[in-house]
């Protein structure tokens, strides 16, 4: 990233300009604001499989209601929890880096990773106990008796039973797909978070990295948001 | 290139708030099934992203272009959810299969 | 703040001059960048205009009989179509004339992302050696809209291929558009306001700002569809709880948008030509910057009308309807502002101003059809036939095509340092106007008739009409043919052009053709509004040149 | 060769109001189109370079100018906008006489079928100025049923019922396509639309035709009575497939273990009337019961499906 220009001075504190910027400030506005469109398209990603959420939900709500119920609400509650604190520890890197301290930045980033991971591991659990119990939609997919039982009777002609028994598969369709988009997030954030702190530790970057860090603090606590809304969707229909 | 350095304080207060809701939202959805869980639910979900987003992101700190792009996103987000959800709720209207 | 010292080794002079591949694979100069895409687009265009002579052909009879099979025709407007929009016109303007002369036109040395931009032609390019794969091996035979559950359940061509290379290629679409943005807020020069931004900017700066919220819709969708074919899991198909027309809302939420981020460029060039060429500032300069805006604010509410007949609500589509008409009026405001620039003006008849003011005419023909079709009742009848065709070919290639060449005959002298030839300009200009509207105006008439698109066969009575408009068609070719030949020749004199041959403002003209690496030597100030011709001036220019010639 | 159409036939009311409509917003279009192109010629031509005129001060901006051009193509898409919408509502606006007739697209023919019970493919015949209402729906993917003479369209969905109506106007033959892009032969799933004198019609219903076999009617029904969402792609519900149970014995679960019955017209008929009564072993009970859903000859239709593929491979 530093090749184009180099500094006479080497000043630590100093972030390098690169040649096609005027100033310091405008580099950095540069970077924050592109990470803002960025994560403006990420919602946008996001927002075509919520749309197909609301739309089904809001016309089969029984089913919805029905999955939701297979989902560990526990489960669910303790990554919440985890990502929460991911973003604490994350929000206190970013802090430290603005204040220089690179050593600091180094462990509060292992500690959003580790945080990550955990998130991860859990959500694996998870999957494989959806998978086992044969919710991963596709061709093993199986409605449990009580559930089939159920939209039988919310149903009042077999087309209604046959569309809602899909609907019953659609939920978890969603769930998979909007978890493991996030999911997708978090492995890439996970990945950056260990690269940046491996390159903070060799202090790689000019200037203490903030605008590196800073950037990638929004982009972490984007995907947490992200979570914050996934999991009253999906976990919490009762 | 002024950074704002928000107060650990600040950031320990939003953390345990955003606890708290978390805790309101679980327990929330064991009200009794008359209660309105789908708008407490996302109520609660949108103060929280709310609390993220303008201290965590710094939002509440920084320049109005900031304000407007994450503003924007989720207005666009709710464009695309408000017209398509309108067309499958005026289905129904007219008595006529298809319309 | 203290700037840090930069020590930055003599660079070469013209951004040309460095001639080694490896220069080029890894260059970060949003110029040769520009190249770069130029150059791919251009393929892709005639890889695409290949397929459309080949369809052409095939309808020149009722009866199927120069390709083999029905599939053979399906698979070819499919790959026309998928090539066309997301290969070529999608990147064309933007990704050639937006990368070059964006950072010159607001006096910065680079886009705010070199390297992104570098990415965002890499990114382009693994998209389009997919799709070239898929047409080799194979192809597609959905449409360019995928419409499901024909795409996910029945067809049995390589669609996940496709939605692979449509997913990458938006992400090349993202990053220009973010590049842009970003660049336009925090890198102006001192002095350039955002009411001295040329229009050209503005209207880009509009373009990106759909690319940015538009096509990761059209991202997931495409996710969407590849998934449900892999784990056959029914997103969109109705035998398994899901509903097609959610698709079609998915698509044309960002495919609606997306026809702006073909013609918004297409805006861009004609407002920096037409008052160029009419020595005259720009009239009603506000007013085409914001409708620019207002465009890309609006066309995220009108998707629903490409859906009338889809079954959607009735209420849904009046909505939608009642919408496009708004959004047509930003398109009419331009229209008039254009054709007032020439009141009072010292009109020279160059090249790029006879693309444009095709553009003007084929768009504005283009566009009121638009406008029937946004009647809810004509769309009823004409949806889905050749009056879709020809609208659309209208906008696009009488509109977006012919601004894209008009821009490319304006700002060669910039990005090549050379002149091409005038006559064979003017004379490939009138070709494309005359072949065009052969080939198009025709399927106004076949589409009212009745005869449905993607058609492989078709009723005896619409041969004669088909029959002119692969006529038609032929002409079109030899004019696109043309001016790839002589901008080619044209390359192997010695540059010629001289910083401004036009006499125009802005200034992507105040530095030498070809431009220096760096874009510029000193640091720029603008102290200026844009467009500052007079008229007068160039009379008397013009007049004095007369007079020098004569004696 | 050259007496080529240039206009579609009229053959309904509704293609007279949408003519009408149409011109009017041609005029709109002719008059736009010429005068820009007219304005462009001219000011070429008088401000042409080295043309002497007066060019001083030429406006950059006019307030008045842009409210003008705003306003005007404001009101006139305003009328054109009510003015369709009207045209597009009274198709939705089926008189309450219409025969309905039921049509169902599938990969590349049109099923449709008379209220008096005869049926056909691809042609469609109807008295003429008897209003005509279209219960529409598709057994695979979407097609679009068209008529250019009656200027109709509507796009036909599977697992969803779309309508369309039209009063024929004209004695004639007319052609029908499918609209919407919908695979391999898209584009011969066309037919005609015969409008004849209401005696004619009478004859022609009286007549025995040559319309699809009973089997095939069982097949649409088949799928129109969603049995093939759970009997065919099986994805979300365990079904039995179908294909060869017929004539052969079927274990039925009973509370000690598994008998057999062997499955003949009356086992199929109890399967959908009574599914409880007889579950196969290994199902669960989830079939609901078609008891007062299907009509009598309906249910003979399907049976006679059921029968006709009863030498199929059950596929995996
Ligand atoms: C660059 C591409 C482009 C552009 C700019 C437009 C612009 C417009 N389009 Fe077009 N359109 C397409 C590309 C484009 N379209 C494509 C590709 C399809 C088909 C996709 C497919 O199915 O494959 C399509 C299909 C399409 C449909 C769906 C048809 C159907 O499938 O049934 C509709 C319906 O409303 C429509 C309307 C419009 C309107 C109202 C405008 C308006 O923006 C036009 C505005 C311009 C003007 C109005 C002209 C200038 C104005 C004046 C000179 C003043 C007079 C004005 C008034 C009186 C108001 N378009
Ligand atoms: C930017 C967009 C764009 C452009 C430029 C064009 C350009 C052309 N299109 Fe395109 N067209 C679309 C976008 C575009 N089209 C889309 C989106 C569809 C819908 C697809 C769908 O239904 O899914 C469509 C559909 C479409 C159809 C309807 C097919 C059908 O529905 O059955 C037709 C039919 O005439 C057609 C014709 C043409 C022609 C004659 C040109 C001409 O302008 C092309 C001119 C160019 C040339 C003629 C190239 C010249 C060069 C050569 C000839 C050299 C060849 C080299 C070798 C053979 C080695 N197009
Ligand atoms: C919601 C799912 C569902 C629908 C809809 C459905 N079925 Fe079934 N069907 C089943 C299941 C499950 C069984 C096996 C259990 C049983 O016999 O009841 C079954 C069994 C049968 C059998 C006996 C099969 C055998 O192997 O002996 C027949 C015949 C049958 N169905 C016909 C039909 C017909 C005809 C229709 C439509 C009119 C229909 N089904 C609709 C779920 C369905
Ligand atoms: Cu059926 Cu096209
Ligand atoms: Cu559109």
């Amino acid at each position: 990233m530093h090749t184009t220009s180099t500094s006479a001075t080497l000043d630590d504190d100093q972030p390098l300009l690169m040649s096609h910027f005027d100033d310091l400030e405008q580099q950095h506005d540069a970077s924050n604001l592109g990470m803002w469109f960025f994560l403006a398209t990420e919602v946008m990603f996001f927002s075509g499989m919520l749309a197909a959420y609301a739309i089904y939900r809001s016309l089969s709500p029984e089913a919805f209601h029905l999955g939701s119920r297979h989902m560990h609400l526990w489960l669910g509650f303790a990554n919440t929890l985890v990502l929460l604190t991911s973003s604490l520890t994350m929000a206190l890197g970013v802090r430290a880096s603005q204040l220089g301290r690179r050593n600091q930045v180094v462990w509060y980033l292992l500690a959003t990773a580790v945080l990550g991971i955990a998130f991860l591991g859990v959500k694996a659990v998870e999957y494989t106990k959806e998978i086992n119990h044969h919710l991963f939609p596709g061709k093993h997919f199986v409605v449990p008796a009580d559930d089939a039982e159920a939209l039988m009777k919310v149903s009042a002609t077999p087309e209604e039973l046959h569309l809602n028994l899909g609907r019953f598969q659609m939920m978890f369709v969603l769930y998979f797909c909007l978890t493991a988009v996030h999911a997708f997030h978090m492995i890439v954030g996970i990945v950056i978070v260990l690269i940046m702190a491996e390159l903070m530790r060799r202090k790689w970057f000019s200037g203490h990295g903030t605008t590196q860090i800073e950037v990638l603090g929004l982009y972490w606590h984007f995907v947490d948001v992200v979570w914050v809304f996934l999991y009253p969707l999906l976990y919490l229909i009762d | 290139m002024t950074h704002h350095i928000i107060a650990v304080r600040t950031y320990l207060i939003i953390y345990f708030a955003l606890i708290a809701f978390l805790f309101a939202t679980v327990g929330a959805s064991f009200l009794p099934s008359t209660a309105p869980h789908l708008l407490i639910a996302m109520t609660i979900a949108t103060i929280k992203a709310v609390l993220i987003i303008l201290f965590f992101m710094h939002v509440y700190y920084s320049n109005r272009l900031t304000w407007i792009v994450a503003v924007a996103s989720l207005l666009w987000l709710t464009l695309l959810l408000a017209f398509t959800l309108a067309d499958y709720f005026s289905r129904g209207w007219l008595d006529i299969p298809g319309k | 703040m203290s700037v840090p010292a930069v020590v930055v080794e003599d660079p070469p002079e013209d951004y040309l001059q460095e001639h080694t591949l490896k220069s080029w694979l890894l260059t970060t100069d949003h110029k040769r960048v520009g190249i770069l895409y130029m150059i791919s687009v251009t393929v892709f265009f005639f890889v695409g205009g290949a397929a459309a002579t080949l369809m052409r052909l095939e309808l020149m009879t009722p009866r199927g009989d120069v390709l083999a099979t029905p599939d053979a025709y399906n698979r070819l407007f499919t790959m026309h179509g998928v090539i066309m929009i997301f290969f070529f016109l999608i990147p064309a303007i933007p990704a050639v004339l937006g990368n070059f002369l964006l950072p010159l036109m607001i006096g910065a040395r680079d886009l705010a992302f070199p390297k992104l931009n570098l990415m965002s032609w890499y990114v382009y390019i693994i998209g389009g050696m997919i799709g070239i794969w898929i047409m080799v091996f194979g192809g597609v035979d959905t449409g360019w809209t995928f419409y499901t559950p024909f795409s996910t359940m029945f067809s049995n061509t390589m669609v996940v291929t496709a939605a692979v290379a449509v997913f990458i290629t938006g992400f090349s679409s993202i990053l220009t558009g973010l590049n842009f943005v970003v660049t336009v807020h925090t890198m102006r020069a001192p002095g350039m306001t955002w009411f001295r931004l040329p229009l050209f900017v503005w209207s880009h700066y509009a373009t990106s700002l759909i690319m940015i919220l538009g096509t990761p819709v059209l991202a997931i969708s495409v996710v969407l569809i590849a998934l449900e074919r892999i784990f056959g899991v029914g997103i969109f198909d109705p035998a398994l709880g899901g509903d097609p027309i959610l698709f079609q809302h998915l698509f044309w939420f960002y495919s609606h948008p997306a026809v702006y981020i073909m013609v918004l460029p297409g805006f861009a060039v004609v407002s920096e030509i037409i008052p160029c060429f009419a020595r005259r500032p720009i009239f009603g300069y506000k007013f085409i910057a914001f409708s620019s805006v207002a465009i890309a604010i609006f066309s995220f509410l009108v998707w629903g009308h490409h859906m009338f007949v889809s079954g959607q609500s009735m209420y849904a589509g009046m909505i939608f309807s009642i919408l496009s008409f708004l959004v047509a009026i930003p398109s009419a405001i331009k229209v008039f502002n254009w054709t007032a620039t020439l009141y009072k003006g010292s009109i020279r008849l160059d090249t790029p101003m006879l693309y444009a003011l095709g553009f003007i005419g084929l768009f504005t023909m283009g566009g009121l059809t638009g406008l029937m079709l946004a009647s809810l009742a004509i769309d009823v009848h004409v949806h889905d036939t050749y009056f879709i065709v020809a609208h659309f070919h209208y906008i696009m290639v009488g509109g977006t095509v012919m601004a894209y060449l008009g821009g490319v005959h304006f700002w060669w002298p910039k990005i090549s340092g050379r002149m091409y030839p005038e006559f064979w300009g003017k004379l490939s200009a009138m070709l494309v106007f005359v072949g065009f509207n052969l080939t198009f105006f025709p399927q106004f008439l076949l589409g009212y008739l009745g005869m449905p698109r993607r058609y492989f066969e078709y009723r005896p009575e619409f041969q004669v009409l088909n029959v002119m408009s692969t006529a038609g068609a032929s002409i079109l070719a030899i004019g696109y043919v043309m001016p790839l030949v002589y901008m080619l020749l044209s390359l192997r004199k010695p540059p010629n052009a001289g910083p401004n041959p036009w006499g125009a403002t802005g200034l992507e003209w105040q530095v030498e053709s070809p431009p220096p690496v760096h874009n510029f030597h000193d640091p720029v100030v603008v102290t200026c509004d844009p467009y500052m011709y007079s008229p007068e001036e160039a009379e008397r220019d013009y007049a004095h040149d007369q007079h020098v010639r004569n004696a | 060769m050259w007496d080529f159409p240039l206009f579609p036939e009229q053959a309904s009311a509704n293609a007279e109001k949408l003519d009408a409509l149409m011109l009017f917003e041609l005029g709109v279009l002719v008059f736009f189109t010429t005068l820009i192109c007219v304005l462009i010629l001219f000011f070429c031509a008088r401000y042409r370079r080295g043309v002497r005129v007066d060019r001083s001060n030429p406006p950059t901006h006019g307030r008045l100018m842009e409210a003008i051009w705003i306003i005007i193509p404001f009101i006139i898409s305003a009328v054109m906008f009510v003015w369709a919408t009207q045209v597009f509502y009274d198709l939705y606006q089926p008189p309450p006489d219409a025969a309905e007739i039921s049509v169902v697209g599938k990969q590349w023919m049109w099923y449709l079928q008379h209220p008096q019970g005869r049926s056909e493919t691809n042609d469609l015949h109807v008295p003429l100025g008897q209003a005509v209402k279209l219960n529409m729906t598709s057994q695979d993917v979407i097609h679009s049923f068209f008529i250019p003479a009656m200027r109709i369209k509507q796009d036909v969905l599977p697992g969803r019922y779309t309508s369309l109506w039209f009063q024929p106007t004209k004695v004639g033959k007319y052609d029908i396509f499918c609209a919407e892009y919908c695979g391999t032969n898209h584009s011969i799933m066309t037919g005609y639309l015969h409008v004849m004198e209401p005696a004619d019609y009478e004859k022609w219903l009286a007549a025995e035709g040559v319309g699809p076999s009973r089997a095939e009617e069982g097949e649409r029904l088949f799928v129109q009575h969603h049995c093939a969402g759970c009997h065919r792609e099986s994805q979300t519900v365990h079904a039995p497939r179908l294909e060869g149970v017929y004539g052969k014995p079927v274990p039925i679960q009973t509370d000690s273990g598994v008998r057999f019955a062997t499955a003949d017209d009356r086992y199929i008929r109890d399967s959908i009337l009574l599914p409880k009564s007889e579950v196969v072993a290994g199902y669960e009970p989830l079939m609901p019961s078609y008891k007062d859903q299907i009509s009598e000859p309906d249910l003979l239709k399907i049976i006679a499906y059921i029968k006709s593929i009863a030498n199929r491979e059950t596929s995996p």
